[in-house]
């Protein structure tokens, strides 16, 4: 299964990137084991994990850790919204 | 009339806004607006420009989402909301909300009701370049109290 | 920037309202506003046109103590409340109240608020010309209720 | 001691007059006792006496019943207010 992943804001700079397609292994289902699967990789990458209040949408809507996954989906994790 | 969202680079006229939604309809008796300014000074520092990144494509149906939320709500008769992106400079317009309806009570408490849902659930995000260099802005506390009274 | 109160026949353009208001400022980051318009129906009678009626020189001072309370209660930096008099027609702007602060919530409150006491306080009469003929407005006691839960 | 008295909207209306100059009789020192003074006219006045929800201002500001007057003073009568 792959699945679109994309970061923003103070995110997207930490990481050095602003996305990036991701194939699934088998077992990781949710937002919340995505997030674990990326945030494993060390380095910069645990700030995923170290982010305190993290939000995360799928397909463009926002979505709860516990949020499953299908083939294409598009996720994007970011820092909670500051616009208005 | 109708109920819509923009996001633009473009600054926004509120008169021209407000007469577009309008048009001609004459059942309107009271308009609500609102619109947000980027202040010269933020948490004690001189902010110089300001950038506004968003997420495009979730931006404008999270803020259709809010607005339809808001027709659920209240009795309006129509709304329109413009947020602006990339690099603002002091004294700015960022963002507007208009809210048009019969009587002012609707009208006053949907806008307030989309502003503080954009606050909290549409994804933009502010970053200032101040004296010290550049900062994102982080969210307050009191945004998501604000959000949170709507329940 | 400033507080002030302006009774007239002449329309108002409120984008030019705002801008004149804010001036040069640079701490403004929330504006609000309200404007109420002629509806073309009232009590389910068309209405051709209306009368505004007011007790010259007690309209001034009654809308500048409203204003007065409301810096009062919140912090803003500044507002602006035009009234017109005069035969208006349906699709007419009545009224405009602006309210500019540091933060969307003062803002809000002291809009709506200044509004508030300006249905219950401010010495305006309506006299609508319908096709049954001239009436006089009813004074709503929503209007009474919305002005007591400020209390 | 000498007051003005105005009528507004539809109390202007029904009286036909804008308003008047009234000397006060010894005793009628409030907003009250001007409005019964001026009801006991009779016919159409008796509007003042009838109207429930009839407003007052001295000097241009809202007054009470109780309120009292002094020589000079501008009082004016008129129904709830429906301007904004």
């Amino acid at each position: 299964m792959n699945i679109k992943v994309l970061y923003f804001a103070a995110l997207r700079e930490a990481l050095g990137t602003p996305g990036e397609t991701l194939a699934l292994p088998p077992g990781c289902t949710t937002l919340a084991d995505v997030r674990a699967l990326i945030a494993a990789r060390g380095g910069d990458w645990e700030k995923l994990a170290q982010m305190k209040n993290l939000r995360a949408a799928i397909n463009q809507r926002m979505a709860e850790p516990s949020s499953t996954l299908a083939d294409g989906d598009e996720v994007a994790f970011f820092p909670p919204v500051t616009g208005g | 009339m109708s109920f819509s969202a923009c996001v633009q680079e473009a600054d926004f006229d509120i008169g021209a806004e407000i007469d577009t939604l309008l048009g001609e309809r004459g059942d309107v008796g009271a308009v609500a607006t609102f619109s947000g300014l980027v202040r010269d000074m933020n948490d004690g520092s001189g902010v110089h420009a300001m950038t506004l990144e968003h997420y495009p494509g979730m931006t404008e149906a999270a803020l259709t989402d809010i607005i339809d939320q808001a027709r659920a709500r209240w009795q309006i008769m129509g709304a329109r909301v413009v947020h602006r992106v990339g690099q603002l400079r002091p004294r700015d317009r960022i963002v507007l909300v208009i809210v048009a309806g019969a009587h002012r009570g609707e009208a006053f408490a949907a806008c307030e009701f989309i502003m503080d849902f954009l606050k909290t659930r549409a994804p933009f995000w502010k970053r200032e370049d101040t004296p010290d260099g550049s900062r994102w802005v982080d969210a307050r506390e009191s945004d998501d109290s604000a959000a949170q009274r709507w329940k």
